[in-house]
């Protein structure tokens, strides 16, 4: 089978996309080409802390559209899939850095967390304070010492824009650090797959579902999750992602919650509403309040036909971070 | 003789050592076998990880290929493997890269600046080798990753060597264990990398790291043996 | 082969995505379920010129992402790819009457056409003054003698955008209609599909595409457009389509536009942006400039992946009325 | 006798009238035969447009079941198509829903408040409901819609009215019209709705409302000739 893409060569997909995106959204961003980083436009921000998230791309808006005002200072995409090496890290890192230290908002995986942590090495040996929070939301995978830990999935959103409006309102890096993992340690995220992905470098779909089933937990390059099914109605998969969710963190009556519905990438929206509309049933009958929403592809795996359910538990200091202007390219309001 | 010259002959038995010649060829013996393993190893990360170990492999060889034609004839066998190291973390990312790259940035401190390689400093190069993994990803023994291939390499590297084994046989020796190690991750359960989301479903899969470190000491042995 | 989508019944597909997204963007948004419309939760605004679209579902976010402060005041959801009847567009015409009239916003099939005249028709006999601009923005099509004429396809968000803008700051109704005939005029788009996408209520492929081939002029409910040929790199995709839509208008040197990248709905974000590239140079090559950019998801069929490309020529009016507010679930900024 | 009660006996010959109680049985029997064909018509429209004519028809048509049931015995002919129209332009949707609202529309206004229809009422209703939707929808003959089984099925009908036939032998010429100009559809090229997009490629693919319309036609005149 041919692979059935809008691509030049596989090896420039990465390299093509981002001078795309950096042409379309040159009022927020520029972009570095060698090493490859995306990069706010009026960064660095002098004594405010810099922002850097990154990882393999194929995740998009993650991370590159979420740069700009209230958000990221900067993004570094890798290969599809595949963390990106240290140096373009370290260059995002020298690139934002005002003074103020920098936060590496970092997803778990094995090769993203290696690769963060030498580039934090090597700027902190130039002087620059490096922080690094790991973001681990994903409750498909049991965090126990016979797994690699938690994976870092949809959630991170949530922790961008949420700790990016707290170095915007001016809060020092210990501040910016305490209010990423506050987020990260209220957001739980579980996702399903209905279809694979094909990565453009390998040509083939990495996983294989048959034509009735989906895939529970799945995490968002395709790798496996808790149990493959059946399909079954929208409502009834709702039902299977959020009981883990809720019970995890545990989420419980009277609880404000901010409910987020990530599309994998070819899940149409009227598919994603159904899923929400579930979702906040689900909730009211547990007496737990969505006070926030968002709906829409903001953590893809490519083509990927899916979806995943974060719940966040809000408070007034989160909720006020979360409302606080922001200007990217995915994400954008009161500017 | 300029490093890109074959030996015009070469010593036998264990009082024979590598040189910085070995070493180059060496790693361009692996870009080889890498590139020919792209899509196998590719698939055996799609099976339980991501599907790009080959491909992250593959890249992080093909960008060390060029600086090896440029090299002064002085460099010693620690300063390719320094150069290797650097290479890797900057070309290869995932885990791979730091993993790989932490390897030979170890194994080149290990060696320090001798100008040749005798067995004892092959099996010190390995120890540190895998040592330097064991520090950046905390993995054991049995947890299906490419310290499962590193770790019977070193041991049959070691027992080789008080053997009075030479060069080529330490190393043959270790490619040996290496591979036994890689077919052994096979029926395991992972408790590291993407592998261990996969719960028993990892068994009966091979680890791709493990079976890229058996590749990269097949080629060690190989030139070694091509030398003698 | 089992239909894979995130869906309960097939016939509830509307109504409950409707549900949910009032449920998600209830401060944006009140909905009507019976007859079924969206509608601006601060609607009917008084001396303000009311502006409904709307047309078969399935293309979201249009109409329904649209509707807020700046865009749309309604927007009428027939059932997937099928025209509303013209009840529910009464009622929604009825609802944001604020006495200075109502613009009808409807793309050119004849089905959307009859009902919203219809609708029209009903809502002058109730003395609201109603008009209606059709889009028809598609180059794919000849608009001839012998056709339905050209369609209207992703060029509407641009019209609604940009008409909502001169509504919000209190244009009278003859002078919104030139607005909205004026952007009409001045876009052109074309589009291209990869794969097609399956109808919840026929549960098959609306169209069938070999593994290496494309659909060059696509519609956006799977209708055949100009050719069907072997798949091409992207930036050869890009010149097919770009090369129509240029000598249409004609765009030419010296012309400001803005360039437009929609995804079908299947498409991943990389793929729009490596188009996006492609497209840019072109207009550079050409002595165009691109002054302004969207890209996204925005005119979609459900999951069908592929992309249009549509250029609009800008003037100041036009660009001062893309940039100002607008306060929608698709599309937002300045408030 | 209640409306949905069967006639005792039928009169035969070109005298028989058609009541409100056959325009209801007509209405019935469409629907049957719609959700019967709501796949073929779907499969039809998904060739050359958008595949929901059958899902469009039949939800029309089960729309108006409900309010047959409670018909007035009084209500005449031209209002049970007058409620018709209404139903199938609010509940229809696309292209379908407005033409055969509009076609229904006029029918009624042409047949005026009689209370059953002979021959001459029969040519006139379809006539009416032809030039509606010609009124709406601009199509001409050879354009490939509905207006290609409609105009055979009226011209039909008037001929056999002047030839003398009565109301069973008017609807069976104009269903067969109707069938003869829906099948005549399948070589033309489409120059109206969605299939004039395709150009040359609609040649061999039938138009879906053309067929509709022959399927509605043949109910008529298989309930009006159970009736005589
Ligand atoms: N913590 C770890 N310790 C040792 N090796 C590891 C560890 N995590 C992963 N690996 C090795 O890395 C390999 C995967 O590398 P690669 O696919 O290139 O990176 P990624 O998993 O980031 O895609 C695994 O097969 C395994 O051998
Ligand atoms: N302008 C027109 N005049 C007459 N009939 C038309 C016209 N446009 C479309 N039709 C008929 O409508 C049918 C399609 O109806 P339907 O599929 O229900 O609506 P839509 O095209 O909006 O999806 C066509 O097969 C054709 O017979
Ligand atoms: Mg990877
Ligand atoms: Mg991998
Ligand atoms: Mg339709
Ligand atoms: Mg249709």
């Amino acid at each position: 089978m041919v692979m059935k893409k809008l691509i030049n060569d596989p090896k420039n997909v990465v390299n093509e996309a981002v001078a795309g995106f950096a042409e379309a959204h040159a009022d927020i961003v520029r972009v570095s080409h060698d090493p490859i980083f995306i990069v706010r436009s009026d960064a660095p921000i002098h004594g405010k802390v810099g922002i850097v998230s990154g990882g393999g791309s194929g995740h998009e808006p993650l991370h590159g559209g979420f740069v700009g005002y209230g958000m990221l200072d900067a993004a570094v995409p890798g290969p599809v899939f595949t963390s990106p090496t240290p140096d373009p890290i370290l260059a995002a890192t020298q690139a934002v850095d005002g003074g103020a230290g920098v936060l590496h908002i970092v997803k778990n995986y094995t090769g993203d967390v290696l690769n963060f942590e030498t580039a934090a090495d090597l700027a902190s040996a130039e002087g620059i304070e490096v922080r690094a929070v790991i973001i681990n939301d994903d409750v498909a995978v049991k965090d126990s010492l016979y797994t690699a830990g938690r994976r870092g999935v949809a959630g991170t959103v949530l922790v961008e824009k949420i700790t990016g409006a707290a170095a915007e309102r001016g809060d020092d890096l210990d501040a910016v650090v305490a209010v990423a993992e506050k987020v990260n340690s209220r957001v739980r995220t579980m996702g399903v797959a209905l279809t694979p992905c094909v990565v453009p470098h390998a040509g083939e779909p990495s996983f294989v579902l048959a034509d009735d089933e989906i895939e529970i937990g799945i995490g968002i390059h395709g790798e496996p999750g808790r149990e493959r099914i059946k399909l079954e109605p929208a409502d009834a998969i709702v039902d299977r992602l959020l009981a883990p969710i809720l019970e995890d963190l545990p989420f419980v009556s009277g609880d404000k919650v901010l409910l987020f519905v990530n599309g994998m990438g070819g899940t149409p929206q009227v598919e994603l509403y159904i899923v929400f509309r579930r979702a906040a049933e689900v909730l009211k009958q547990q007496g737990i309040t969505v006070t926030r929403s968002l709906v829409g592809n903001y953590t893809t795996s490519l083509e990927m036909a899916g979806t995943s359910i974060s719940v966040l538990k809000l408070d007034d200091e989160l909720t006020s971070l979360w409302d606080a202007p922001v200007q990217t390219a995915a994400l954008r309001w009161g500017r | 003789m300029t490093l890109n010259e074959q030996p015009d002959a070469a010593p036998t038995d264990a009082l024979i050592t590598l040189d910085t010649a070995w070493i180059v060829r060496w790693i361009r013996q692996s870009a080889e076998v890498l590139a020919a393993n792209r899509t196998a190893l590719n698939t055996l990360d799609r099976d339980i990880g991501d599907g790009d170990h080959g491909e992250n492999m593959d890249r992080g060889f093909q960008a060390i290929l060029p600086k090896l034609e440029g090299l002064a004839v002085e460099t010693t066998p620690g300063a390719v493997l320094k150069l290797l190291a650097t290479t890797l973390i900057s070309t290869v990312g995932g885990a791979a890269g730091p993993l790989y790259g932490t390897a030979f940035l170890k194994a080149s401190g290990a060696v320090g600046s001798v100008e040749s390689l005798d067995a004892a400093a092959l099996v010190a190069l390995m120890t540190a080798a895998r040592d330097g993994i064991v520090l950046r990803g905390k993995a054991e023994s049995g947890d299906k990753t490419m310290i499962d291939a590193w770790t019977p390499a070193v041991n049959a590297g070691a027992s080789a060597h008080a053997a009075g084994s030479g060069v080529g046989a330490v190393l043959l020796a270790a490619a040996d264990a290496a591979s036994g190690g890689a077919q052994a991750t096979d029926p395991l359960v992972a408790r590291k990398g993407r592998a261990s989301y996969l719960g028993e479903r990892a068994v009966g899969h091979r680890d791709p790291g493990a079976q890229s470190t058996a590749l990269l000491l097949r080629a060690a042995a190989d030139t070694a043996l091509a030398t003698e």
